[in-house]
């Protein structure tokens, strides 16, 4: 087994993992119970994401997908401002949808 | 490996109609959301799916040695995309305007326009 | 949404933002980008704005309407379209300035309507949107 | 922040006089650059500016610990994750703050949350404390003292003179 | 050669630039009046090279024909592209007096615009993708319209129209989409050999029939056309006079286009639900006419009726059918929206469009009555009005296949739209306003009065010019439809002998 | 500004027409010459000749005959308009209208080509309409005027039907070609041609069981009743019979059709003219027995049958136009046209008198009016025809009632006691007055004169329209034949009737009352159709958008599914190997499936949010950064907007009943499983990659990018991203508006 | 060489991913599983960011990755920290902290 062999089993095997994690922050998603669990469970996803990049990047030799990470950093975080702005709304007017 | 994404796009259509035939106007636009996933998921599967290699060229237009992915359905569907957004935009908006003029989102309640019928 | 933490960021977040999108605008013809994925951007970073001061702060900042920056933007595309005319070419035809590294090109001019309208179309929609009451 | 352009400036250029602009080449320039600059400083830095000189060294102590930290944490809180019981014991504690600015107050605040355990809640409306969320707030008091000796002092050393 | 065909396209959108930058101003408003102007003269030019040389392409961009994206005129296009001109510059004028400061501010020309240029590149495009965009492009421009008048009926009328039309488009691009896969190209005149030269015909078949009920869904057929009585009555009047014109027509221009040139492999399949689809949507139009009480409520029904009969053309499928379809679609987009602009100066005078609640207008404003009896004898295919050349023809082309109950339908339908058409001449123009107003054009402000008049005068005229002297039009359409069936010219305009 | 009637200028303009008319006439009888020997006039200008349709017009001696009746009739209607109504404030409109009849008449009668005829053929109904809607502030008139465009339009789209299929047929539409050509009896097409042009003419003159129109129709103004309803408009099926009747007469199925519509028409119509107390529905029964009896005649193929039916259709237009007018001259003078109300008013209105006296005598057929010639006619081409006895005994059961009507129109009122009238009756004016007698002393005048006035246009008409070897001859005496017997007979009958008319009016009452009134059917057939309509509307135009997605989500489901199923597309299968898109693919689904979570709008939107980034993994997978980043950056706007407009919008609940839940998880799952299906048959062949590879090859050397995907965005298909951030931006103007827009009181 | 380093660093990022995700799953309430997402999660982003600057090589991609990584860094933070305050405030403590100025002596919300 030569290291390139090495590292693209680990890759593949890495991706699993990943795939995992982001089915695993899914069941959170889906359990809540309160919407900042939920945001939480969607920030850990995107990261997961960012990751998966990485890993694609490795796997296909191509930058390309680092720079989808970079702009899934930034976008993110985005959202996960919007989600926490209306989550805080919500509290605040103490509104009991979620 | 289309196999599997044709699966998808159609549990996605599935989901999505069953979502928009609900009669809430939200819910409506979350049906939108994912037939858009389901169509633009269709639109890749039917460009085929070559795992890997983007449409890049390397440096002086060398092409790569293997395959890469089909570009053009990537260019269509980046159209689809943003375009899809759009309509969710307009879509969005829209339903609050509803909600503002009517006080509710149940479509089927939303009866100001129609019907009327002759009244002789 | 009053956080210290939040506009601090913010203010040099939404630089970055706008930085990125135009890196992302400038080379997509190269590698992956272009002007739709840097007008998102860019939105983007002033949709941060307007969370962190607000949307008349952000409106203020931009200076101009959105919807007149998308109208530009779809104006500056319609001319990088009709530029060919001076060549007698077809509509649309990309017209290359190629110098050494540096190209420049109706192409490019056509991909920085596309990020200005998308840019003008995002704000507006998502200002309209605070705004709502 | 004028020395910090120059210091890049100088890099750009050392590299492009080695013909490629590759990672070594540039962080090869920003030493040379800032060796340059030091010994230059009397002519081109007054007063407050030569700050900078001092600034940098403290702002790469500051990513080293910074780094560390993370890592620990990391492992710390990833221990907790598939340890059978997790160690937890969460809590809201009260930091209070000596700097004052808000490059200050931000950085601290994320480094806080960056780091093991912690995680900043808010700021106080007068800037005068900082709100932390810890999960291994076993004692609240020794939690703020940690938290004040290791990010903050470092902090204030890079921004202050 | 390209540029004529890229214009009308272009002009629109930078009419709508311009008006937007000026929006609010008198600039603004004579701005987009201006740039209608400039279409039309694109537009008379564009007919004007295609009589001259037949089937034209260009290319957008310079890449040859399978590559980039072509657009097309042959003389359907061409004619197509004139009359939505012409609708521009009408209800562009017309608009004049209706569309008030908010909705200007708001971007109502800019979207007006922006429709008939998206209009424009339906006709005009020969990609099946690029016309996929320019459905989007006009859609987008039509919720935007239907919203700006800011009435609660319309938001209601939106939501379904809306709803309903972003299925249909979502539809479109999924068939768009999937052809690609099939076939590996998207431009039309390719495609046309990709598809009879598929192996799988089943799936080209199945591909067609999503294509029609995307298409079907936009030209308004039975069972599809809900969307378009729910909102129609509800934006402002000049929206609805272009929408009535132009919208559902390019879904029929869209159906006739794709059934001529691609889809012909299984027209014993296609082209029969066609028939029976058209059949549907004639009788459950007019009757759905027959059931309403208001003015637009009877128009818009009537599109969907006679959507049938240019459906109805195409399904039969033989040179004269297709050149009576082509008729209609012409001759039909003059009349409704001509039609809908004088539905507008009735609201104006009488304060309402309940049929009930109005009336008088033949007594007081004898010049509408007088313009109003043109349209809507022509709709109902009296001659020597445009609509008798039409229904003529497709009545003609039905029996001449021994179709008897397709034409027997079709002129009961006939039958029902004099039914309609009187009926608003009975209740808005005969009776005696129900309030005892004397609705006269003189109560209009002077400007206002010419602004409306002079696009209904000059719609009408047309009407009764193209009943008068058919010959160049039945010339014209007998040559669309050739080029129609026949698509060798078209094809080897796009092509020229590079593929296939 | 045709209205400015009060100043005179609605006179004047009514004099003018009434001049034109006249030229018109003269004009006409100038061609007569030239038409009896055989030369009709030809005029023809090219229309469609793609579709072999011109305007071409003829005169020959068949429309000479109704050229000279439209144009004299017409120029003295116009006269008595004038006097009748002069002063209506919109008296201008009417003259317009009624010469646009006029106009239309003789467009159709002169016509040669069946299509021109039929343009003129339309423009006589609404033409009508307009006219019998004149008082239009009345819903009465509104109604009638309904009915009668109805009624005669879709008699018209009928004979538009057989004018198309007579065309296909005969090969081209030139009545010329049609008539002389090979006779269209052989023609397959025969019978469907026949239905049809019957149902034209029958509905326009109003034939039974059309013929309920007419006396409605009477509710225009009295000129338009004397010239459209009786002289002209309701002459045009005949006309068109006569027309035709080379081409199409002459079979079994011709003549039946025709003499049985004509005699029940005669005497049904001359039975309920009886019943009449207003004098104006008493003429206009008596119209129908008038078209009753021509239709019955035109069913014969001999000369004299022929001869009858074009003689009786000129006497018939002289009185009855005469008769109309007096009707509206007693109405004008009295204020009434009650039939009981009227008495004495010869002494009064001594003009009018003879003028009723004059017309209703050769309407009862005396001699020496042309009335008297035609009844002979009548009898004498009636025994020519098939079923000759019935055709005999219904034309002499007819004209006897129609003696004894002409009895009361002509005595009742003018002779007797004077009656005490609304109005002190005066005679009417000169205008009034002038039509009346000149036609009244016409039909004498042309009865003492026959053979020599009319004998040579009625047999040009004869020969060079009907095609006839041979015209019958005009004579007041044409010796004792059975002809004549039969004219005593029903002058027995016709004093009879007259003298026991109140009897006999008690015993045909309740008959004719327990017949269903076609009239009151019409109510019932409009009123069945609105049901119909807003039943149809009901069910399909709900106003509950759920049933219109569900139609046209079941619509996409089964035409994808049908065609799947009988197309049989192929698919191929082949489930990938890759644990980690397994796992996307499983999370994505679960996405969704959150996104179906009834109540938590955020669930609901980090379902789909988890789709979007499980898609955006596939695109990933699939090597498409730009795709990938779009999909994300698109996503996250999406959620970032959603999270502002929640705080505006409510919560969710699901509201459908378990059953329609089963129906509409039926359509989704069809409609997923067919997409599914044609995705998998889609790829199942391989695909014809020449596009790409076109751009692979020249992104680099012709468009100068390496981005392939961004070249074809900006460059190869920039055309499309033009389009598409049209769309982006309009959205967003959209949306501005549709937020920003102040809400609009009322309607 | 670099392969090894690779494959050492992309397992680490799945490893620390999958405990990122475990901690979520398992942490009690949403500001505990705050910790777990802001600081393993990037940190496993990052690892897989690095693997794929030290496998590619070369200024461009390494530059890419380094900023990829300072975004992540930074943005998780701030995001941290809003969320967080919303979580606190949902669940029912309010530190005196928390109550701006203004807000003081209004009746709770």
């Amino acid at each position: 087994m030569t290291p390139f062999d090495i590292m693209q089993a680990s890759i593949t095997l890495a991706l699993v993992m990943v795939g995992i994690a982001i089915s695993i922050g899914f069941v959170r998603l889906a359990k809540g119970p309160s919407l900042a669990d939920r945001v939480v469970a969607l920030d850990m996803m995107t990261t997961a994401v960012i990751g998966v990049c990485g890993l694609y990047a490795v796997r296909t030799e191509s930058e390309a997908f680092l720079d989808i990470a970079v702009a899934l950093a930034l976008v993110s975080f985005l959202s996960v401002v919007a989600l926490a702005r209306y989550a805080e709304r919500l509290a605040r007017r103490s509104d009991s949808d979620d | 490996m289309e196999t599997l994404v044709a699966c998808l796009a159609g549990f996605l259509v599935s989901m999505a109609i069953w979502l928009m035939l609900s009669g809430n106007l939200m819910r409506f636009l979350f049906g939108l959301l994912l037939l858009s996933n389901g169509v633009n998921l269709a639109i890749l599967a039917a460009g085929r799916l070559t795992p890997g290699a983007p449409p890049l060229l390397g440096a002086s237009g060398a092409l790569p040695p293997d395959t890469m992915a089909n570009a053009l359905p990537q260019a269509l569907l980046l159209t689809a995309i943003v375009i899809g957004f759009g309509l969710f935009a307009f879509a969005l908006a829209l339903t609050i305007r509803a909600y503002r003029s009517f006080g509710h989102l149940e479509v089927d309640r939303m009866r100001s326009a129609e019907p009327a019928e002759d009244r002789r | 949404m009053n956080s210290l933490i939040l506009s601090v960021g913010a203010r040099f977040l939404t630089g970055l933002f706008l930085l990125f999108s135009l890196f992302v605008l400038l080379r997509g013809h190269n590698s992956p980008g272009g002007g739709f994925i840097g007008g998102l951007i860019g939105a983007a970073g002033f949709v941060l704005y307007s969370f962190a001061a607000g949307v008349e702060d952000a409106r203020r900042a931009l200076r101009v309407d959105p919807r007149a920056i998308g109208v530009w933007g779809m104006a500056i595309a319609v001319l990088s379209g009709l530029a060919s005319a001076l060549a007698s070419l077809d509509p649309f035809t990309g017209l290359w300035l190629i110098l050494e590294d540096l190209a420049l090109s109706t192409v490019l001019v056509f991909d920085i309507g596309v990020y200005l309208a998308v840019f003008g179309a995002i704000l507006t929609l998502v200002f309209a949107l605070e705004e709502t009451v | 922040m004028k020395l910090l352009s120059i210091n890049v400036f100088l890099a750009l250029a050392w590299s492009a006089l080695w013909n490629g602009f590759s990672l070594p080449n540039l962080l090869a320039g920003f030493v040379i650059g800032y060796c340059a600059l030091w010994f230059a400083r009397d002519l081109i830095a007054q007063g407050d500016e030569r700050r900078y000189f001092r600034a940098l060294p403290q702002t790469l102590v500051l990513i080293a610990y910074f780094i560390k930290e993370l890592v620990k944490s990391s492992i710390m809180v990833a221990r907790d994750c598939i340890a059978p019981r997790p160690n937890l014991h969460p809590a809201i504690v009260r930091m209070p703050l000596d700097g004052q600015s808000d490059a200050e107050i931000f950085l601290l605040a994320s480094l806080i949350t960056l780091t093991p355990g912690t995680l900043t809640l808010d700021v106080a409306e007068d800037r005068s404390a900082l709100l932390v969320h810890s999960i291994y707030a076993t004692d609240e008091a020794a939690l703020v003292a940690d938290l004040k000796s290791g990010m903050e002092r470092r902090i204030g050393k890079v921004f202050r003179p | 050669m390209s540029w004529v065909l890229a214009l009308p396209i272009l002009i629109p959108f930078m009419t709508a630039v311009l008006a937007f930058l000026l929006r609010g101003s008198r600039m603004g408003d004579l701005a987009s009046v201006a740039g209608a102007v400039a279409s039309l003269g694109v537009a008379v030019l564009l007919v004007g090279v295609v009589l001259d040389r037949g089937v034209v392409a260009g290319q957008v961009g310079g890449w040859q024909a399978p590559y980039g994206i072509t657009l097309v005129a042959d003389h359907l296009s061409a004619a197509m592209v004139l009359i939505t001109a012409i609708i521009g510059l009408a209800v562009a004028v017309w608009s004049l007096a209706e569309i008030g400061p908010e909705s200007s501010r708001l971007g109502y020309h800019a979207l007006f615009q922006s429709l008939l240029g998206g209009v424009t590149g339906a006709f005009l495009t020969g990609d099946l993708f690029n016309l996929y965009v320019w459905f989007e492009v006009l859609l987008i421009s039509s919720f935007g319209l239907l919203v700006i008048g800011g009435r609660k009926q319309a938001i209601d009328g939106a939501v379904k129209y809306v709803t309903l039309n972003l299925i249909a488009t979502v539809l479109f691009l999924a068939g768009a989409g999937l052809l690609y896969g099939a076939t590996g190209t998207l431009n039309m005149a390719d495609l046309r050999g990709a598809v009879a030269a598929s192996p799988d015909q089943g799936l080209m078949t199945l591909i067609a029939m999503m294509l029609m009920v995307a298409f079907g869904m936009k030209a308004a057929v039975f069972p599809l056309f809900f969307w378009l009585p729910a909102s129609y009555h509800t934006p402002h009047y000049a929206v609805s006079a272009v929408f009535a014109g132009l919208l559902t027509k390019v879904g029929v221009y869209a159906l006739m286009r794709v059934f001529t040139l691609i889809f012909v492999g299984d027209i014993g399949y296609t082209h029969e639900i066609l028939l029976w689809v058209s059949l549907l949507t004639m009788l459950t139009g007019v009757l759905g006419a027959a059931a309403q009480s208001d003015f637009r409520k009877i128009l818009s029904f009537h599109i969907i009726s006679q959507i049938g009969y240019m459906v109805l053309g195409l399904a039969l499928m033989t040179p004269l059918a297709v050149m009576g379809a082509v008729f209609y679609l012409l001759h039909h987009i003059i009349v409704k929206t001509n039609l809908f602009l004088i539905a507008g100066v009735s609201r104006r005078l009488t304060g309402s469009s309940d049929l009930y609640a109005i009336g008088g207008l033949y007594r007081s404003a004898p010049l509408l009555a007088a313009l109003f009896i043109i349209p809507a004898f022509s709709l109902a295919g009296f001659p020597p009005l445009s609509g008798f050349w039409a229904k003529f023809v497709i009545v003609r082309a039905s029996l001449d296949l021994g179709e008897w109950l397709v034409a027997g339908v079709a002129l009961l339908v006939g039958l029902l739209t004099i039914f309609s058409m009187t009926k608003i001449w009975a209740e808005a123009f005969w009776k005696a306003h129900p309030k005892g107003r004397q609705p006269a054009l003189a109560d209009l402000p002077q400007s206002a009065r010419w602004q409306m008049m002079v696009p209904i005068v000059a719609l009408a005229v047309m009407t009764v010019a193209i009943g008068a002297f058919p010959s160049a039009f039945l010339d014209f359409a007998t040559k669309g439809a050739e080029q129609l069936l026949d698509p060798a010219a078209y094809v080897a305009a796009v092509l020229g002998e590079a593929r296939r | 500004m045709l209205d400015g009637a009060s100043d005179g200028a609605g006179r004047m303009l009514g004099y003018a027409a009434s001049i034109l008319a006249a030229l018109i006439l003269v004009g006409m009888a100038l061609m007569a010459p030239a038409v009896v020997d055989d030369r009709p006039v030809l005029f023809a200008l090219d229309w469609a000749p793609s579709l072999g349709i011109s305007l071409a017009f003829m005169v020959d001696g068949l429309s000479l005959i109704f050229g000279l009746l439209i144009s004299g009739i017409g120029s003295l209607i116009f006269l008595y308009a004038t006097g009748y109504m002069g002063d209506h404030p919109q008296f201008g409109r009417f003259v317009l209208f009624l010469f646009a009849f006029m106009v239309s008449m003789l467009g159709l009668v002169l016509a040669r080509d069946l299509i021109t005829l039929f343009l003129f053929w339309e423009l006589t109904s609404i033409t009508s309409y307009l006219l019998i809607g004149f008082d239009h502030d009345n819903p009465r008139a509104r109604r009638n005027a309904l009915q009668a465009m109805l009624v005669t339009a879709g008699g018209g789209l009928a004979l538009l039907a057989g004018f198309i299929l007579i065309g296909t047929a005969a090969g081209g539409y030139d009545l010329a070609q049609i008539l002389t050509g090979p006779g269209l009896q052989d023609s397959s097409l025969y019978g469907p041609i026949l239905v049809l042009v019957l149902l034209g003419a029958f509905t326009k003159s109003a034939q039974f069981p059309f013929h309920f129109w007419l006396p409605n129709a009477m509710a225009a103004p009295t000129p338009v009743s004397a010239y459209l309803h009786s002289a002209t408009m309701v002459k045009a099926g005949v006309y068109l019979l006569a027309r035709l009747h080379p081409a199409l007469g002459g079979t079994l199925a011709w003549s039946v059709a025709l003499t049985t519509a004509g005699a029940i028409t005669a005497v049904l119509a001359s039975v309920l003219a009886m019943r009449q107390s207003d004098l104006k529905q008493a003429l206009a029964y008596t119209t129908l027995m008038a078209l009753g009896t021509i239709t019955m005649l035109l069913a014969g193929a001999h000369p004299y049958a022929l001869t009858a039916a074009v003689t009786f259709l000129i006497v018939h237009s002289l009185y009855k136009a005469s008769l109309f007018m007096v009707v509206g001259a007693v109405d004008h003078g009295t204020g009434t046209r009650e039939v009981a109300q009227l008495g004495g008013l010869g002494r009064a209105m001594p003009l009018t008198a003879l003028a009723a006296v004059l017309a209703c005598a050769s309407m009862a057929g005396l001699p020496p009016m042309i009335g008297w010639i035609g009844k002979e006619l009548i009898y004498a081409g009636a025994e020519t025809m098939t079923g000759a006895p019935l055709v005999a005994a219904a034309a002499v059961a007819a004209n006897a009632l129609m003696f004894a009507v002409a009895g009361i129109i002509a005595l009742r009122p003018f002779f007797g006691a004077p009656i005490t009238t609304p109005h002190h009756p005066h005679e009417a004016p000169w205008q009034m007055l002038a039509g009346p007698v000149i036609l009244a002393l016409g039909g004498l005048v042309v009865g003492v004169l026959a053979q020599p006035l009319l004998g040579s246009v009625i047999g040009s008409a004869l020969t060079g329209s009907l095609l006839q070897d041979r015209a019958a001859g005009l004579h007041l005496w044409a010796g004792f034949n059975r002809a004549f017997v039969l004219s005593l007979l029903t002058f027995t009958l016709g004093i009879m009737l007259y003298l026991m008319r109140a009897r006999f009016a008690a015993l045909v009452d309740p008959v004719l009352r327990r017949l269903p009134s076609l009239d009151d059917g019409w109510d019932r057939v409009l009123d069945g159709l609105r049901v119909l309509a807003a039943w149809q509307t009901r069910m399909l135009q709900t106003g509950r958008l759920t049933a219109y997605l569900m139609a046209v989500f079941a619509v996409v489901a089964l035409a994808l599914g049908l065609t799947i199923i009988r197309g049989r597309p192929e698919i191929a299968v082949e489930l990938p190997r890759s644990a980690f898109l397994w796992l996307t693919a499983i999370f994505t689904a679960a996405g969704a499936v959150l996104a179906l979570n009834t109540h938590s709008r955020i669930a609901a939107i980090a379902g789909i949010g988890t789709v979007g980034i499980g898609v955006a993994v596939i695109f990933i997978y699939a090597g498409a950064p730009d795709v990938a980043t779009t999909q994300l950056m698109v996503e996250t706007l999406s959620a970032v907007m959603f999270a502002i407009a929640a705080l505006r919008l409510p919560g969710i609940t699901e509201r459908r009943s378990p059953r329609r839940q089963m129906a509409h998880g039926v359509v989704a799952v069809t409609t997923g499983l067919c997409v599914t299906v044609i995705i998998l048959s889609v790829t199942a062949s391989p695909l014809d990659r020449s596009i790409t590879s076109y751009f692979e090859e020249n992104s680099y050397a012709l468009a100068h990018g390496l981005n392939i995907v961004n070249v074809v965005l900006v460059d190869f298909r920039a055309f499309d991203t033009f389009g598409e951030l049209i769309v982006v931006l309009l959205a967003s103007f959209g949306a501005y508006a549709v937020l920003k827009r102040k809400r609009k009181a009322g309607p | 060489m670099t392969e090894i380093l690779t494959a050492i660093l992309a397992l680490l990022a799945g490893g620390f991913a999958l405990v990122a995700a475990i901690g979520i799953l398992r942490f009690p309430d949403a500001l505990t599983r705050m910790h777990a997402s802001s600081k393993v999660g990037s940190l496993a982003g990052s690892l897989a960011l690095l693997a794929a600057a030290v496998d590619i090589g070369g200024v461009s991609a390494a530059s890419r990755a380094l900023i990829a990584i300072l975004f992540l860094l930074m943005t998780a933070p701030i995001g941290a920290h809003l969320l967080g305050r919303a979580a606190a405030w949902r669940s029912g403590q309010k530190p005196d902290l928390l109550i701006r100025p203004s807000d003081r002596g209004k009746p709770g919300p």
